[in-house]
């Protein structure tokens, strides 16, 4: 296992852009403060009783998400989980119609059958539809890895899951077949620090979850996630040796839940003074937008430009997803399998009753 | 009994703590059940509880919030998110004496233990003879806008099982006094809460620590005459509310509300479609092979004299659960949908 | 058509090379599938195959025996003992654009990969519009001494999943053009072999490239107008072995083969009752929520103006299946049992 | 991890005989016998045709099996696979209830309902009734040692399985549970190097399995098992760590499959010189009591006499068994719940076929 040092990639003579070029890194920081504020927006409107279902916010952990999904390209694969909407913002899912989904609405990219993060895109940005069982597409990155390898396409899937899933019988399977095969799959752990209310030493008893891609025959990094250009740097590497056909990587990501598990849980089982610590010196939006400004890359003023289109992005999609009509009640019987042809044709946009 | 609509947003997601009885003494379906847990770990400490998030967090609807603090880790174990094991670690030390109560976080999750579940827990017992004290309890069922992986109703899968008990209560009285039950039964119990019901739900309940609810029994829940809706869980709610409306329009509805769904109670279904001679079978679990699927056959097969009419089942297509309102509303049965049929049955 | 009596012994666990065809050019079940398999994977490279020992070893039962050596161990792909993995990989490359066939060694092991097909594979394409062409083949069902966990039959429990459609041959030539129009299809198919067939049935198959036979479609195997006996897989030798002997005895019994269980064919079922106006469901799933429990509920619902008797269900009890002879032939329905049943129907 | 060295236990100094008696010896030395002989016989009775149902020979690995179980205390519970039966005699099953199990009748542990190594003994020697699915007792395990622990009992639990069984995700969810509560539990893997017809390299892409316990935070100890002795000396170090609450252990056992997977299976997979050497040089059976006789223990004598006495016992065993009678057909539909007080009587010895 390797754990990887941020300063090291600063330390004069290393590249602290890790080979990015002046645009790739504003919009790494467009991403950060789309992905930041999408979160504390629908936070806000849950709150008000304005959202319905639930939402799983990813504050704190946009370092993880939009550094490793950024070392994708557009025809590789992404196999989230329900916290990793930002990662698929990354990957390019377009925000009007994710918040459609979250509106239930015939725009959302399940057209109304699942709601929130449990979202996807896969003929578009290849991601999955996540499911909430955990990690049920970890068995299925396979697939894809399996697909690519067979076909010698130079592609890549990669799976993101928590650090509680590692605990499930399926993370281990899959990491297993992936090695066995050297599939081209990078295997992303989320590790911030707690699954639900339960904290990492509930879920295994040895330091890091790196640490166990040797029982798989698979290297395996830890990453500081505070770091989005070292998530980055690390997850390239990965990336790009799973594409030379090189095989799997284990990375973990660790980071922390700055929000409970779900709209609903006020997080009360996470020490105050952890959760402060990791708000004040470890935020990656705030590190990544000042290391921007110290660099010369952008100024306060394009930072602040960034923010505001942003915000207007949010407003568009909220409107657009509030415009967008319900589902036809009728069609609720309709794409379960490919016969109908409900899935092959524009839906319905009358009848619904929004 | 306090009671809201079907179309009311989500409130299955453990938004608020569990709380105490009313003023009055009434208890919700979820306060019932804490109460049947706490009682039986009481009386008897070879019950102790497992689960995710079950102990310092109290459950994700809150269901044990307090427990830890009286009865301490041990027996209010947080496990990781590992279905099959956590069944694994019930049937262990049920082998060796306890009576473990596992939680499944939803009832969703429980196909992510579903080898432990139907092939060890529930064969274990034909094979060897050993007593299996184990009740898996799990939040199950819609209407809270929580969509197909929160929504499941898996009793199907579960009462075709051969060597579980499935139990399905609609009212705080009969969730707590079956639980109670389950937990002195020395076999495995699939214990399905309804999330809709949890807080929706409320009643006087009976504090005697002895107060059970016999397994396999059902209950007529409204005496009616012209046509019988066999029904439980969720359901039964709206059943009760449509045979109210039909009886202003002169339609007199019994209501079977089952209770368990293994072992079935053939007897009260058979008596009560006797009497009417009509039967509208009412689930909320997917149509095809749901649990109406055997209530009419059985009906068909054991009743048959009984009918004037088709035995009618009115259930969910075969989809998975849609999130969007719009979507949910037309995938669940609806009052009106159970009027209608009712009417139609009644005038066969 | 060969046949021996369901007291046989032990033949199922994959003690011979699955063959040739006979001289004359009939093929066994077993055959018959191989050879859907090779011809499909001749004609389309995007279909291969993946399970446990199905390479080098040619499966356990020896369906796929050659197979590696034509089409090489990418396409013929041994996979760990990891079952949810097995649907996962079959899942992912389907997404991909291929069309993978997974065998599970018995179908007693798909509840090892249960979550993967109910609610990965299953529920996919109605919340995302891709195209899932994944086949599970499987061997399933009981009758040759393996006991509970070599003769399962997990049938009821896909067919309540919305999102997979179930298959279960009891003829080679129904067996091989379901298989190929499976591996056509572009939803996710769950085909269960019974084990009990495999060397027990052989006819003439045809030898087109395209010989396909419909998903959903059932067939009357035998005509006959007193009394209907509804089934599938291995009950439906046992149906019209029973069909003969009633024949002798001046009752003319029709056998319908269901071929598919969802989507089920209602028409063929419920035009065959109209006729009949008896019906007897036969199923080898375990009685409570087997198969025929929604048959038998969909008559008595769709079909009760047709009806003079009640619709009877003879299926084994809800229990494992048990391995001594003398317990699993009481456990399974025997040809005495079905003409008994169909007796008393007739003479209802 | 932690390789065992078995000629360490010979080198001049060290004790030999493990802290073991003479009779303790003889002991191992008949249960040896015991099993192998049943292993051949029943093989035999099977390709004549004279045995229903199916057979999973052991043989070759009795010196993982009688090494382990022989190591644990009456009380200690074992939870075996099909490949286990040997264990399961070392561990104290009547042969004779165990012959009547693989002819169906109403004397073997199961009634009837279950036939060959899937049997146990739970109310008497505390093992698991096996069943297929692998490895479905491994999560089992856990919950009884879970209950010793709760109990403060000095009791442990066994769980045995195969290499192949390693690479589902039962295995990793039990390891990690057991890790993470320290439950007094010892973790075996029966590494025959085949999975049915799979090879190691197909199941996992290490070098070895015991190496995979540092992921889990436990030690591993990897052991050539045509050695008892050490078998035994290493099984006998993990359980007695797991019974003084230091938790579990891993261990690997490595042999070599000497029959098919089961009784139908020539196994023509296996390369010949492999299993050629394997017989020749390192079979369990011959090797032990080659080592006892060099050692004075025994002499050949004694070595005929046990294995008289092992054929008389297989004799007595078969005779009982065929004289047993089938259990009552009506009693198909009893005892599946405690409710009908089945399991609670004596079974009826009347009326079945048989
Ligand atoms: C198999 C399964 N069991 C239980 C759950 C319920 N559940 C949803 S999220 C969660 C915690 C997940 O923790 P982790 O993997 O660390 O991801 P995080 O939410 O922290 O990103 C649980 C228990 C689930 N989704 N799947
Ligand atoms: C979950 C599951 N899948 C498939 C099988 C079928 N099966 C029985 S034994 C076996 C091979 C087991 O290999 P291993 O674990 O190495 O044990 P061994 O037989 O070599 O002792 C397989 C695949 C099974 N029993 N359980
Ligand atoms: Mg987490
Ligand atoms: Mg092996």
């Amino acid at each position: 296992m390797v754990t990887s040092t941020p300063e090291r990639a600063r330390t004069p003579g290393a590249d602290w852009r890790v080979g990015l070029s002046d645009d790739q890194l504003k919009e790494l920081l467009y991403l950060l403060k789309l992905c930041r504020y999408f979160d504390e927006r629908m936070e806000a409107l849950y709150r008000q009783g304005r959202l319905p279902g639930a939402i799983y916010s990813g504050r704190g952990q946009e370092g993880t998400h939009v550094g490793v999904a950024y070392a994708l390209r557009p025809e590789d694969s992404l196999f989230p989980t329900h916290r990793d909407l930002s990662a698929q913002l990354t990957k390019g899912l377009d925000l009007k119609r994710v918040m459609a989904q979250y509106w239930g609405r015939i725009d959302g990219y399940t057209r109304g059958r699942d709601g929130n993060s449990h979202v996807g895109d896969w003929f578009g940005h290849r991601t999955w539809t996540v499911m909430s069982h955990l990690p049920i597409a970890y068995p299925v990155a396979c697939g894809a890895a399996l697909a690519y390898k067979r076909r010698g396409e130079a592609r890549v899937a990669m799976g993101i899951c928590g650090d509680g899933a590692t605990s499930n019988g399926r993370w281990h399977e899959a990491l297993n077949v992936s090695a066995i095969h050297q599939l081209p799959v990078v295997w992303v752990v989320n590790n911030n620090q707690y699954a639900y209310s339960t904290p990492n030493p509930l879920e295994f008893r040895v330091p890091t979850i790196a640490e166990r891609a040797a029982a798989y025959g698979m290297p395996g990094v830890r990453v500081d996630a505070q770091d989005v250009l070292e998530v980055y740097r690390v997850a390239r590497e990965a990336v790009e040796r799973a594409r030379e056909g090189g095989g799997p990587t284990l990375i973990e990501c660790v980071s922390l839940r700055w929000r409970g598990h779900a709209g609903h849980d006020p997080a009360k089982y996470v020490p105050k003074e952890l959760l402060e610590r990791y708000m004040r010196e470890k935020d990656p939006v705030a590190r990544f937008a000042s290391l921007l400004i110290e660099r010369g890359v952008v100024d306060e003023e394009e930072v602040k430009r960034v923010q505001e289109r942003v915000e207007n992005e949010f407003d568009e999609g909220y409107r657009f997803a509030q415009a967008s009509p319900f589902p036809v009640p009728e069609d609720v019987t309709k794409g379960l399998f490919t016969d109908d042809g409900y899935w092959a044709s524009e839906p319905s946009r009358e009848g619904g009753t929004g | 009994m306090a009671q809201t609509g079907v179309e009311s947003a989500a409130a299955g997601h453990g938004a608020e703590p569990r709380g105490k009885r009313t003023e009055d003494g009434q208890a919700t379906y979820l306060v019932a059940i804490a109460e049947a847990l706490w009682e039986e770990m009481e009386r008897d400490e070879r019950v102790f509880l497992l689960g995710e998030d079950i102990g310092v967090y109290g459950g994700a609807f809150k269901v044990t919030e307090g427990f830890i603090e009286r009865f301490g880790p041990e027996r209010v174990m947080d496990t990781p998110i590992a279905e099959e094991t956590i069944v694994g670690l019930a049937l262990g030390a049920a082998m060796e004496g306890f009576r473990p109560v596992a939680e499944f976080q939803y009832a969703d999750f429980m196909s992510s233990g579903f080898d432990e579940i139907t092939t060890a827990l529930a064969r274990y017992h034909y094979r060897s003879g050993v007593p299996i004290p184990v009740v898996l309890r799990a939040p199950s069922g819609g209407g809270v806008r929580a969509s197909s992986f929160h929504s499941f109703n898996p009793e199907p899968w579960f009462a075709h099982t051969p060597g579980l008990k499935v139990i399905c209560p609609a009212f705080p009285s009969d969730a707590k006094g079956l639980l109670k039950s389950a937990i002195r039964d020395d076999n495995p119990c699939v214990f399905l809460e309804h999330k809709w019901i949890y807080r929706r739900i409320k009643e006087p309940v009976s504090e005697d620590p002895d107060f059970l609810v016999p397994i396999g029994i059902a209950k007529i829940q409204r005496e009616g005459s012209d046509v019988t809706i066999v029904t439980y869980g969720m359901m039964v709610h709206q059943a009760l509310e449509a045979a109210e409306d039909l009886e202003q329009k002169g339609i007199s509805a019994e209501v079977v509300d089952l209770r368990t769904i293994t072992p079935l109670d053939k007897d009260t279904i058979l008596s009560s479609v006797a009497k009417t001679s009509r039967a509208l079978v009412l689930y909320e679990s997917h149509r095809f092979l749901g649990v109406g699927a055997e209530v009419g056959a059985m009906i068909a097969e054991e009743g048959f004299e009984h009918l004037d009419a088709p035995v009618v089942r009115l259930a969910p297509p075969n989809v998975p659960v849609p999130f969007s309102p719009v979507l949910e509303d037309a995938y669940l049965p609806q009052v009106a949908d159970i009027e209608a049929a009712v009417e139609k049955l009644a005038a066969w």
